[in-house]
Order: structure tokens, then C-alpha cells, then sequence
């Protein structure tokens, strides 16, 4: 049977242990718990904010399409995505997959799945806000993460 | 046909959401682009780069070859950046 | 600058998400960070617990070289490998991976290779004991592991 | 030569660790392996699946074909199964 994804799309930060602690607590049939977190990063020290900008309700559902097809193709036991939206400071999280299976090898690549799709599918765009007070610019789409998704 | 924008097609549009009548000779998503180009200079700007445009009717991602006919809403957008 | 992974053996179970916040907090180089736990399962119901048997001393040195070599491999910004040993029950975890990098593809393929190499060179053995009180039995290697480990 | 045995093998040894002297005909693990199931019954059966036992040398695993000469500890297992 095909477990049913849990799928957020939120203003709210989220907890990766608490989300991850939802997916085996109570049972004996999880042997591997892959989690992935995707942060705000800042090494120039120029960003005061990365914007988040997304389509409700068309996130929700290709988020949900994605999860679907990962369960469908991986044994899974559990499956959580999570993206936020709006302001998110430099250090803050973006989003967060987490696969349960039985097997390491089924979560990893469901997980790592995920996240390719997610990229390259999911409606979202970040907008770079800079301390300088200077126009904020729309981060480009990386020709790396089509041949990441091309992959599966 | 309700048409929305989002990131920076959005702001070259100049507005996040309006409603249009579609004319009868629009029948793929790009002979809809052709169409709102020709509403006004802001549009003509925000599809300039047609090919940094990609689409969705009603919230389902789809080519510039697919018919507009049934749907309810189109969106147009840079290529996603999130995750 | 290659950075000095952190391996830990030991008795005490460890939190996931202490050692997650250990190779983020207090700095916006890390854009991705992968976990992988792996738990003790029991679908049939049958287990009393997993004893962990290791070799004191070569398991944390084994360890050290599996990662050691995963970050000479992969640009990471940080790297942990905590392995349980003793009584071990149903549900509870047994291993825990953390790999932090700038991206995404290097946190994945790290923690996958860490687990592989884990898998088919740190000297760790289960032996499964039963709720009914039957005799133990050691669990057998799986092929598997070696063709996963053979991927890299 | 201090020698430590781990999992099943250490079962049917029946002891962890023993320390040995190890003749001077004895070159590679190969040898050491020979050796040690001449010591008893338990060592014999303990190696009797030869294929199956897995060795390090002063905490580095080797193959069977290794020089033993300035090892400290060699120790003898099944095939890991942690993680």
C-alpha cells in the first residue's frame, strides 16, 4: 500500500526533529530515516533576506504530485515535505524532506529524488534583499538542477 | 480567463493577477502569449525572453503547444528557483 | 580546508537534531544538511533486542577513515558518524549520519557513501535476540551492502 | 601477538582475546590462520569457513595474503553488519 505524503507550504519555520520523530514514533517497520534540510545561506555577508515568492496552491498540489510519485516509486513508510515562504534571514530554513522506509537505499533516493523534482518543478522563486539597501535581484535558475532532475 | 504572474514577469507586467477575454483565434499557450504581448508595452517587456517563460494552466505545468480551450487560469513565470 | 570530521562510539542513544544544529548554528556557509538514522526494526514482533558487538578502538578508527575520506571526497562544511553499540531495543536508533555542505548533491552523496562504507567496513556485528527465548543469531552480511558500497 | 576475536567467531573460539607466539613459519594471515587452527577443536571450527572470516592487522583490515611481521594485533570476525 502506498503511504499518503504529507506536504506544507508555510510562513512558519519547521522542526526537523519533531517532523522526523512524526514519521517512527510508535512503530517497528521504519529502518532508515533520511532527512533533508535546505538552508538560507549568506558567505558574502550581504543578504539581509532572501524573499520567498510562491503560488498558492499550485505549490501545494506539485508538491503533493512529487511526493505522490516518490511513494509510488519508492517502499516507503512515511514521506514529509515541507517549503516555506516570505522573508527567511540568512542561517533560516527553507525546506525540509524527510523519508522513512525499511531500507536505507529506498530513503535515500526518495529523498534525494525529492529534492531534484522539487527544484525544478515546484513554484517557488527566491529574490535576493541586500543590506546594502541596493535593488533587490531574483536568483537564476541553475542549468545544473535540470541534469539533476534528468537523472531519474 | 483568469492569467497571474509571478516573480520578476510579475513585476515587468506591473500586476499580479487580471481577467481577460481570450479571442477566438487563441487556441495554444503561445498564441496566448502573442496576445498579451500585444495589450501594452509591459507585457510586450515581461515576454520578451519567451523562452525564459514557462506556463501553467490551471496549476498543471504545460509546453507553449498546449491548447488554452477549458482552462480556467494561466500563469506565467520565471524558471522556479526554490528548494 | 578539509574539515575534521566528528565520530562518535557509544552506549547513549544521540539526538538527531542536537548534532544537525551543531553544523549549523552560528554561521551561513551550510546551504544543505542531509541526516541519515537507521533504527531498530522489528515487523514481525519477535525481537527482545539488537546487541551491537564492535571492535573498541578500530571501529572509531574506521570510522575516521570512512569519513576522513568522505570529506576529502565532497565539499563539506561539516560531518558527524555516531554508532551505537550494546543492547539495542525495537524502535530505538542505531546509527546516525550528518553531512553539511554549501549544496545540496555533496550533503546527499556524502552521507550515502558514509553509510555504504559504514555498512561493509566498521566493525560492528548484530546479533538478534528473541522475545520467545530462543537462541540469539548473529545477522548475515548482505550482499547488497557490497554491490552499494561498490557504487563509489 | 595479542589475537581478539569478535561475533561468531568469538563464540566458538569461546574466548575475546588470547595471546600467542607465533612461529617463525608463519609469514602472512594466511599462515596465522593455519596456525591458530591447530590449536584446538574451537579455533578449528571457529575457522572452518574460511571464506567467511574477516581480518585486521593492528586495526587496519587486510586480506589473507598480508605479512604479519611487526603486527601487534590481528583480529578475526564475520562480515560487519552495523550501520
Amino acid at each position: 500500500m502506498t503511504i499518503t505524503p504529507r506536504v506544507r507550504v508555510q510562513l512558519e519555520n519547521f522542526d526537523a526533529a519533531e517532523e522526523s520523530l512524526r514519521l517512527s514514533a510508535g512503530r517497528l517497520d521504519v529502518g532508515a530515516i533520511v532527512t533533508f534540510t535546505g538552508l538560507c545561506r549568506d558567505e558574502a555577508g550581504t543578504l539581509s533576506a532572501l524573499e520567498l515568492e510562491h503560488y498558492p496552491g499550485m505549490a501545494e498540489a506539485e508538491l503533493n504530485r512529487i511526493s505522490t510519485e516518490a511513494a509510488e516509486r519508492w517502499p516507503l513508510t512515511g514521506l514529509t515535505v515541507i517549503h516555506r515562504y516570505g522573508r527567511i534571514a540568512p542561517g533560516e530554513n527553507i525546506v525540509l524532506v524527510v523519508a522513512a522506509s525499511s531500507h536505507r537505499r529506498a530513503a535515500f533516493e526518495a529523498a534525494d529524488f525529492l529534492m531534484d523534482f522539487l527544484k525544478t518543478r515546484a513554484p517557488f522563486w527566491k529574490k535576493e534583499h541586500f543590506i546594502s539597501g541596493k535593488e533587490g535581484s531574483w536568483v537564476d535558475a541553475k542549468a545544473g538542477d535540470d541534469s539533476d532532475a534528468a537523472r531519474w | 480567463m483568469n492569467i497571474r504572474y509571478f516573480a520578476w514577469v510579475r513585476e515587468r507586467v506591473g500586476i499580479e493577477e487580471e481577467t481577460i477575454e481570450v479571442p477566438g483565434h487563441v487556441e495554444t499557450v503561445a498564441d496566448l502569449i502573442a496576445h498579451l504581448k500585444s495589450i501594452d508595452e509591459n507585457h510586450a517587456s515581461a515576454f520578451e525572453e519567451e523562452d525564459a517563460i514557462r506556463v501553467a494552466l490551471d496549476q498543471f505545468h504545460v509546453e507553449q503547444d498546449a491548447l488554452v480551450a477549458g482552462a480556467r487560469e494561466a500563469a506565467f513565470f520565471p524558471p522556479m528557483t526554490g528548494g
